[in-house]
C-alpha cells in the first residue's frame, strides 16, 4: 500500500496544523503517506476565475507526476485542493480532447485515472475500520460539523452522498464520543475565495455560520478545508464587528479531534496554533474506561 | 422602453457562452432557486438569475452590463445555485467564462479590482515559486492595492504560529512551472 | 433532348405521411409530379428489401417517411423502421451503393407543406445525380464471371 | 383469370381539371385482367354507386380500382358498393388521383401520366388481393376494475348500472382511495368524503358488483373479450363474513403506535385496524408486520375479545381465477414525501409537511378535528409557507413534468387556512399558477383578493430550522430577484405527482406500455386517450397521468363506455388488417422456424409461441409462430422483421407490396 501525499500549499504554511495532525493520526495507524515529489500548487480559485486551461493544467501536472511516480491513489487533505484536482480529472477523463491538450501542454502522457482521496474519504477508508484500537479517549463536548462548499459540491466530484445534509464527518467522528449535533449550515459557503480581498463578505458568511452553530448548541465546530479553518478561525475580529457578538467556539481540523482521541498529544497535533483557544475542547477530554 | 430586437448575431456574448460551456441559456426558466440559496445574493448587483435572464432577452449593452458588473466577481463557485437547479444549469462555469472575458477586455468593475488584484498576485506567486508563499503573495497583493495595513496585525502573530514562512518552498523544477503559465496564456489571449 | 425526370417511390405509412400528402393536396400545395407514393400500414412493415426491389426495376430514388418518433399510430414501428434503416444503410455503404438515394424522413399528418418541400428536394438531388444505372451494370454474367475468377485464384 | 374495373371520377371537375381523365380510363382499359373501365362526373354520388354495382353484374367483374379521391375519404363508401354488388369489399382499392394528383400538380401530360401509373400499380395490386371477412371474437361481459378510488368506483358503477358484471379489486383494505382523503374540493370547496362515501357504499350493495379488498392482480393472461385473470387475495386474518365491524378488536389492541397511513403518519393507529370510520367494507384487517402476534406468537387479545370469533391467524393468500371481457386500470397516484427534498430538509423538520398530510390536518375526520395546527407541538402556526412545484417541473430531480392538480390544491390550502384563522399570515411560492378548468382561475383570484394569500413569484432554495421556527429562502423574481426570508410557522410543499411504486409490475402483467415516469400509456395521445395499446384494456384516472377528480371521473365515465361498446354484441368484429403465419400440409406444417424474432417486436404481444405436435403420439415436432387476431392490430412491423417471410400481413401481403413496386416502374413514366 502506497498512498502519494499532495499537501498543497496552505498546509505548509497557514494550515500546517492539519498537515501534522493528520500525518500523527495516519502515523498512529500504521499508515504512512508519502509526498508526491515535485508536487505545484493547484491554482486554487485564481485560476479558474482567470484562465480556463491553466486551471486545469496546474492540478492535472500533479496528477501526471504522481502517476510517473507509481503511485495508484493519492491523498488530498485540502478541500480546494481536492476540488481543483477532481475538477481537472473530471474533465481530463470524459474529454478525450481537453485529455490530449493537456498531455500537449505538460509533454507527458497520463491517463488521469488515479484515485484523489479527499480526506473524509481516506478516514473512511483506512483510518475508520482501525480506529477502535487506537481510540483511548472521550470527547464530552459537542460538535458540529461543517463541511463547507468544496468538499460537498458539484455533484460530478462530490463523494458525500447527501449534498444538503452529509453525515460522513459524522460517521469518522462517531467513535470519539463526541456529541454531533444537527445544524443547518453544514454546506454553506465561508466565503474562501474572498478571504483576502473581500474580507467583510467573508465575515459575514462565516459569522452566519458560527452563529448557527453556537445557537444550535454546539461547543466547537469541526472542519475539514483549511479555506473554511483560516475564515472561521483567524478572522474572528472581523467577524466579531460584522454580527456584533463575541463568540469564542474553537474550530479545529477533524484530523485534530480524532488524534485527541487517540491521545496523541495537543502540540503534535498543532492545536497551540489557533486563533481562538482550544483549550476547552482539550480540557473535555475524558479517558475511556477500559 | 427598450425596443426588442433580436441580437443573437454571430458573436453574440450569448453565443460565446453557450459555446464555451455547452450550456443552453433558454433552458432556464427563471424561477430564482439559484438568486434564493445565493450565499452573496445581499451583495451582488445584478441577482444571478437575472445574467441568465438578460442573455435570454438580448436587450441592447446586456453584454457590457454583465461584463462590468461585481456579481461576476463576488459568484464564489460554491456551486448552491447548481447543486439546486432543476435545469441543471452550470453558474459557476459560466461565471468563470465572464470573468476571463471581463478581464481580456479590460471591463473588470472598479470595485472588484481588490479581488482581481489578489487573483494575479496569487498566480504571479505561482508561477514565481510553483507554491503560493503566503508572505509574497500578501506583500504583493499590498503592493497593488496599496491596502497596506490590512491583515497586517494578523501577521506577527500568524509568524509566530508557525503559520507564515519568510522563504518560500520553490518547487524544484520551477521553469516547467513557467513554460506552462506562458503556454496557457498564450492560448488564452494574454489573461492571468 | 428532353430533360432527364427521376422515377422516385415514395414508401409511406398510411397515418402520418400519407395523411400528410393528402393535406398537401387540400392545401395545393405545388410540387413535382416524379414521386409516387406506395401506401404501408406502418414504416414498420416497410420490408428494406421492397428498395432494392424498385432500384431494380428502374428506380432513380426512393423517399422512405413515417410518424415522428413517438408518434407512431402502433407505438414503435417507427422505431424498428429507423433502427433497420441504420443497419440497411450501412450494410449499402458497405457494398458502395450510393446511399444518397434513398432519404429517410419523418412526416406528419400536419406536415403537408413539408411533404411538398422534401419531394421537390429530393426530385433535384436526383436529377443532378442523373439516372441510376449501378443494377444494370451487374448483370448476372459479370456476377458469374468475378465469382470464377475469384474460386479460381 | 382476373376480371378487373376501373372507375375514374371527375370528382365535379377537381380531377379533370388538371388530369385527362379519359385518357386515364382509355389506358386503364388496355392493362392486363381489366375488363372494363369508364370515367364519371361523381362516382361517389348515388347514380355512380349504382354504376358501378351495375357494371359489376354485367362484367362479373372480381375486384375493382376506383380512381377518386383519397383512400381516406371514400375507401369505406366503395367497399359498401363493392360488397353491395356481391362481391368481397376487400377486393376494392383506391387510386389517389385527387389528393396526390389533381390538387398538387398543374395540367399537363406528366400529371396524366402520374395517374395513369397509380391506376396501374392499384389494378396489379387489386389482382393480388383476396377476399377477407371480419374477425368475430366472442366477448366475456364482465369488467375487471383495478383499483376503488374514484376512477374505479366511477367505471364500476357506470358498467354495473348498464347491467353488466363488475369485479373490483383493491389492494388496500378499504375502497375510497386518495379522495377519501382529502378534505375539501376545489373549485367548490365541498366536503370530499360527502360526495364520496355514497358512491362508496353504493359499490359495495350494488346487486351486479363483487368488490375484493386487500387483493392484488397475480398474472393476466387472454385478450380483448377473453381475459383469463388470477387474483391474489391478502390473508386479512378477519372472516369478513363472521365480522360485523363492532370495533372491539381494536380498542383491546395493544400495539397503538404505528403510523396511519390514511393520516399520512400524523397519528398512530393498531395493528388490528378499520382504516377509517367510514371504509368500505367497514371491517378490519390484521397488520402482520406490526401484530405482536405474528412477531412474537403471542397476545391474541383480538382473538379472545372478538364476540363472532372472525379472527382468523392461520388464514392464507388466496388466489382465485376469473374470466372477464375488459379491463380498466384505475390503479391511482402516489405523491413524492418530504424526505425527497435535500434542500428542504430530508423530511426531518415535523412541520414540513407535503399536500395530502395538509389535506388531513384540514380534514374534519382528521387527527386534529379539522383544526390546523403544527405537528410537532400542536400550536396553531400564525405564518405558512406553501411551496408550488416542490419536486415537479425538475429535471434535476428526474420529474420533468407539471403535476396539474398542485396550483389549485395549493390555492386551496391557502383558503382553508385562512377561513380557519383569518388574522394569519398564508405566503405562496410559486413560478407560474396554471388554473386552466371550469371556475378556477377565478377560485385562485378568489384566494389572492378575498382571503389575501400573499403570492410569491419565485422558487424557496432552501428551509432550515431555527429556533422553533423555519426559516424559508426565497426570491420575488418580480420584485428585482429580491432575496426573501420568511420566519414561517409550517411549510406545505405541494409535492410532485408520481406513479404507484409497483406501476411497473403491473404494466408488465397486463402488457401495456408506460412511460419513463412509469404512468401508463393511452393508445394515442389525442384520438384514444382512455385505451391502452392492448385491446380491452382501458384507463382511467391519475395511473395515466396527474389528473384532478373532475378529469379523473371524466376518464373513468369514458372508460366504461368504452366497456360498454364492447359488451354491447355477443361478438366482437375486428377488421381482417391482421398477420398471418403460413400453413401448409404436414410434414411441413409451416415455413416458421419458431425464431420467434416476431414476438419481440410485437408492439401488441399479438404473437404467441405455438408448439406443433404429432396427433397421436403428441411428440413435438415443431415450434413456431401464431398470430392473435384478437390482439393484432395490423402494423405489419413482424413482417417486415420476419427472415425467411412465414408471417405475412393481409391486405398488405408481400406478394402485393412487391407487385406494386414492379407496376409503378415497369412502364414508361
Amino acid at each position: 500500500m502506497k498512498i502519494g501525499y499532495y499537501p498543497g500549499c496552505s498546509l505548509e504554511s497557514s494550515s500546517k496544523e492539519y498537515s501534522k495532525s493528520l500525518l500523527a493520526v495516519a502515523e498512529k495507524c500504521g499508515i504512512i503517506p508519502e509526498e508526491i515529489k515535485g508536487w505545484s500548487c493547484c491554482g486554487a480559485s485564481a485560476a479558474h476565475n482567470l484562465n480556463h486551461d491553466l486551471a486545469i493544467v496546474l492540478p492535472a501536472r500533479t496528477l501526471a507526476i504522481a502517476e510517473e511516480q507509481g503511485f495508484t491513489e493519492i491523498l488530498v487533505p485540502c478541500a480546494a485542493c481536492y476540488r481543483r484536482l477532481a475538477a481537472a480529472q473530471y474533465e481530463v477523463t470524459t474529454n478525450e480532447e481537453t485529455h490530449k491538450k493537456v498531455e500537449s501542454y505538460l509533454e507527458l502522457k497520463f491517463s488521469g485515472k488515479i484515485k484523489i482521496l479527499s480526506v473524509i474519504e481516506f478516514l473512511q477508508k483506512y483510518i475508520s475500520p482501525v480506529a477502535d484500537q487506537y481510540i483511548v479517549n472521550n470527547l464530552n463536548q459537542k460538535i458540529a460539523c461543517y463541511y463547507g462548499c468544496l468538499l460537498a459540491r458539484p455533484k460530478e466530484t462530490s463523494t458525500l452522498k447527501r449534498t444538503e445534509d452529509p453525515l460522513e464527518m459524522e460517521s469518522v467522528l462517531e467513535k470519539t464520543g463526541a456529541k454531533l449535533i444537527n445544524w443547518a449550515f453544514k454546506t454553506e459557503c465561508c466565503g474562501a475565495s474572498l478571504s483576502v480581498s473581500s474580507t467583510a463578505i467573508v465575515a459575514k458568511l462565516s459569522g452566519k455560520i458560527i452563529e448557527n452553530a453556537v445557537a444550535s448548541g454546539a461547543e466547537s465546530i469541526v472542519v475539514a478545508c483549511p479555506m473554511c479553518h483560516m475564515n472561521l478561525d483567524m478572522r474572528r475580529p472581523e467577524i466579531k464587528k460584522q454580527i456584533k457578538k463575541d463568540l469564542d467556539i474553537p474550530v479545529l481540523f477533524i484530523t485534530q479531534v480524532l488524534g485527541l482521541s487517540m491521545g496523541i498529544p495537543a502540540d503534535k497535533l498543532g492545536l497551540n496554533n489557533h486563533f481562538v483557544s482550544t483549550k476547552k475542547v482539550i480540557s473535555s477530554i475524558v479517558k475511556k474506561e477500559a | 422602453m427598450h425596443k426588442m430586437t433580436i441580437q443573437k448575431y454571430p458573436d453574440c456574448l450569448r453565443l460565446q457562452v453557450e459555446q464555451a460551456t455547452k450550456i443552453n441559456i433558454t433552458e432556464c426558466y427563471q424561477c430564482g432557486k439559484c438568486t434564493a440559496g445565493c450565499p452573496l445574493n445581499g451583495d451582488m448587483d445584478i441577482m444571478p438569475n437575472q445574467i441568465l435572464r438578460m442573455m435570454q432577452l438580448e436587450l441592447p449593452n446586456y453584454e457590457n452590463k454583465i461584463l462590468k458588473s461585481l456579481s461576476i466577481w463576488l459568484c464564489l463557485n460554491c456551486d448552491m445555485c447548481y447543486s439546486r437547479c432543476p435545469q441543471e444549469i452550470k453558474l459557476s462555469e459560466i461565471m468563470d467564462f465572464f470573468r476571463q472575458k471581463s478581464l481580456r477586455e479590460n471591463k473588470v468593475n472598479p470595485k472588484a479590482k481588490d479581488i482581481l488584484k489578489f487573483n494575479q498576485s496569487f498566480l504571479e506567486n505561482i508561477e514565481k515559486n510553483g507554491k503560493m508563499n503566503e508572505i509574497g503573495l500578501t506583500i504583493n497583493y499590498k503592493l497593488k492595492t496599496f491596502n497596506l495595513i490590512q491583515d497586517v496585525r494578523h501577521a506577527p502573530s500568524m509568524f509566530f504560529k508557525g503559520k507564515l514562512r519568510l522563504f518560500p518552498h520553490k518547487v524544484q523544477n520551477i521553469k516547467e512551472i513557467k513554460r506552462l503559465f506562458r503556454k496557457t496564456i498564450s492560448n488564452e489571449g494574454g489573461s492571468k | 433532348m428532353s430533360e432527364f425526370e427521376p422515377k422516385i417511390v415514395a414508401f409511406v405509412c398510411n397515418w402520418c405521411t400519407y395523411a400528410g400528402a393528402d393535406l398537401a393536396g387540400t392545401n395545393r400545395t405545388k410540387y413535382a409530379s416524379n414521386v409516387k407514393i406506395i401506401r404501408f400500414p406502418c414504416t414498420g412493415r416497410i420490408d428494406f428489401m421492397l428498395l432494392m426491389k424498385a432500384f431494380e426495376n428502374g428506380a432513380d430514388g426512393v423517399i422512405v417517411s413515417g410518424c415522428h418518433p413517438n408518434d407512431c399510430h402502433y407505438t414503435s414501428g417507427n422505431f424498428h423502421a429507423r433502427r433497420r434503416w441504420i443497419i440497411f444503410r450501412s450494410l449499402l455503404d458497405f457494398i458502395g451503393f450510393d446511399t444518397d438515394r434513398i432519404t429517410f424522413s419523418w412526416i406528419s399528418a400536419a406536415e403537408g407543406n413539408k411533404w411538398a418541400q422534401i419531394v421537390d428536394e429530393v426530385t433535384e438531388k436526383i436529377k443532378s445525380k442523373g439516372p441510376f444505372t449501378d443494377l444494370k451494370k451487374l448483370n448476372c454474367t459479370l456476377l458469374k464471371q468475378l465469382y470464377d475468377e475469384a474460386i479460381t485464384k | 383469370m382476373a376480371r378487373i374495373g376501373v372507375f375514374i371520377c371527375h370528382c365535379g371537375e377537381n380531377i379533370s381539371a388538371t388530369v385527362n381523365v379519359t385518357q386515364v380510363a382509355e389506358a386503364a382499359s388496355k392493362l392486363p385482367g381489366v375488363t372494363y373501365a369508364t370515367d364519371y362526373k361523381y362516382m361517389c354520388s348515388d347514380p355512380g354507386q349504382t354504376m358501378i354495382i351495375e357494371a359489376i353484374k354485367e362484367h362479373k367483374l372480381t375486384g375493382i380500382v376506383v380512381g377518386s379521391c383519397s383512400p381516406r375519404m371514400h375507401e369505406a363508401t366503395f367497399r359498401k358498393v363493392a360488397e353491395k354488388a356481391g362481391i368481397n369489399s376487400y377486393l376494392c382499392e383506391i387510386a389517389n388521383l385527387r389528393e396526390q394528383v389533381s390538387w398538387v400538380h398543374p395540367k399537363s401530360d406528366a400529371t396524366t401520366q402520374k395517374a395513369i401509373d397509380i391506376v396501374r400499380t392499384l389494378v396489379q395490386k387489386v389482382k393480388q388481393d383476396s377476399p377477407l371477412y371480419p374477425i368475430k371474437v366472442p366477448v366475456t361481459k364482465t369488467a375487471l376494475i383495478i383499483g376503488g378510488g374514484i376512477a374505479g368506483i366511477q367505471a364500476a358503477l357506470d358498467i354495473a348500472n348498464a347491467g353488466h358484471q363488475v369485479i373490483i379489486i383493491e389492494k388496500s383494505p378499504s375502497i375510497g382511495g386518495h379522495m377519501s382523503q382529502l378534505s375539501e374540493t376545489f373549485p367548490t370547496l365541498d366536503c370530499s368524503q360527502c360526495i364520496l362515501t355514497p358512491r362508496m357504499v353504493e359499490v359495495a350493495q350494488h346487486p351486479n358488483i363483487t368488490l375484493h379488498t386487500f387483493a392484488e392482480v397475480e398474472s393476466i393472461s387472454g385478450f380483448v373479450g377473453n381475459f383469463d385473470v388470477n387474483i391474489k387475495l391478502k390473508a386479512r386474518s378477519v372472516d369478513l363474513s363472521k365480522c360485523t365491524g363492532c370495533g372491539t378488536c381494536w380498542q383491546k389492541c395493544p400495539s397503538k403506535k404505528i403510523p396511519d397511513e390514511f393520516n399520512e403518519g400524523l397519528s398512530d393507529r393498531t395493528a388490528i385496524y378499520t382504516p377509517f370510520p367510514q371504509a368500505v367494507p367497514n371491517k378490519p384487517v390484521i397488520d402482520r408486520a406490526n401484530c405482536i402476534w405474528f412477531l412474537k406468537g403471542k397476545c391474541g387479545l383480538c382473538k379472545k375479545n372478538c364476540p363472532t370469533g372472525a379472527i382468523d391467524y392461520e388464514m392464507q393468500d388466496e388466489i382465485i381465477n376469473i374470466k372477464v371481457g375488459a379491463i380498466v386500470t384505475a390503479t391511482g397516484f402516489d405523491i413524492k414525501h418530504t424526505d425527497f427534498f435535500p434542500e428542504y430538509g430530508y423530511g426531518q423538520y415535523r412541520n414540513v409537511i407535503d399536500g395530502l398530510q395538509f389535506e388531513r390536518l384540514a380534514s374534519a375526520s382528521g387527527p386534529t378535528g379539522g383544526e390546523i395546527r403544527r405537528p410537532s407541538d400542536g400550536k396553531i402556526p400564525e405564518k405558512i409557507v406553501f411551496i408550488a412545484c416542490a419536486g415537479s417541473r425538475d429535471k434535476a430531480k428526474g420529474i420533468e413534468y407539471c403535476s396539474k392538480i398542485c396550483c389549485m390544491y395549493t390555492a386551496k390550502h391557502a383558503m382553508l387556512y385562512k377561513h380557519k384563522k383569518p388574522e394569519g399570515k398564508a405566503y405562496v411560492f410559486y413560478m407560474d399558477i396554471r388554473a386552466a378548468g371550469k371556475n378556477y382561475d377565478e377560485f385562485v383570484r378568489r384566494a389572492i383578493e378575498k382571503d389575501e394569500v400573499l403570492y410569491i413569484r419565485g422558487r424557496v432554495s432552501r428551509i432550515y430550522e431555527k429556533n422553533d421556527k423555519l426559516i424559508v429562502k426565497g426570491i420575488d423574481t418580480l420584485l428585482n430577484a429580491q432575496p426573501i426570508e420568511i420566519e414561517a410557522d409550517m411549510v406545505v410543499l405541494a409535492t410532485a405527482v408520481v406513479a404507484n411504486k409497483d406501476a411497473e409490475l403491473l404494466a408488465q402483467k397486463m402488457h401495456i406500455s408506460y412511460d419513463k415516469h412509469h404512468f401508463f400509456s393511452e393508445a394515442h395521445p389525442k384520438l384514444r386517450p382512455v385505451e391502452t395499446n392492448t385491446a380491452g384494456i382501458m384507463l382511467a384516472g391519475a395511473c395515466q397521468t396527474a389528473k384532478d377528480i373532475p378529469d379523473t371521473v371524466s376518464q373513468a365515465s369514458a372508460a366504461a363506455s368504452k366497456v360498454l361498446g364492447l359488451f354491447s354484441s355477443d361478438e366482437m368484429t375486428r377488421e381482417p388488417i391482421v398477420a398471418v403465419v403460413n400453413r401448409m400440409a404436414p410434414p411441413q406444417f409451416t415455413t416458421c422456424t419458431g425464431c420467434l424474432l416476431c414476438m419481440e417486436v410485437c408492439p401488441y404481444n399479438a404473437i404467441e409461441r405455438e408448439e406443433i405436435r404429432d396427433r397421436r403420439t403428441g411428440d413435438l415436432i415443431k415450434v413456431a409462430a401464431k398470430v392473435n387476431a384478437g390482439l393484432c392490430q395490423g402494423c405489419g412491423t413482424c413482417v417486415a422483421f420476419c427472415r425467411n417471410k412465414s408471417i405475412d400481413l393481409q391486405g398488405f401481403s408481400n406478394q402485393q407490396m412487391l407487385s406494386e413496386v414492379i407496376a409503378l416502374l415497369n412502364q414508361p413514366f
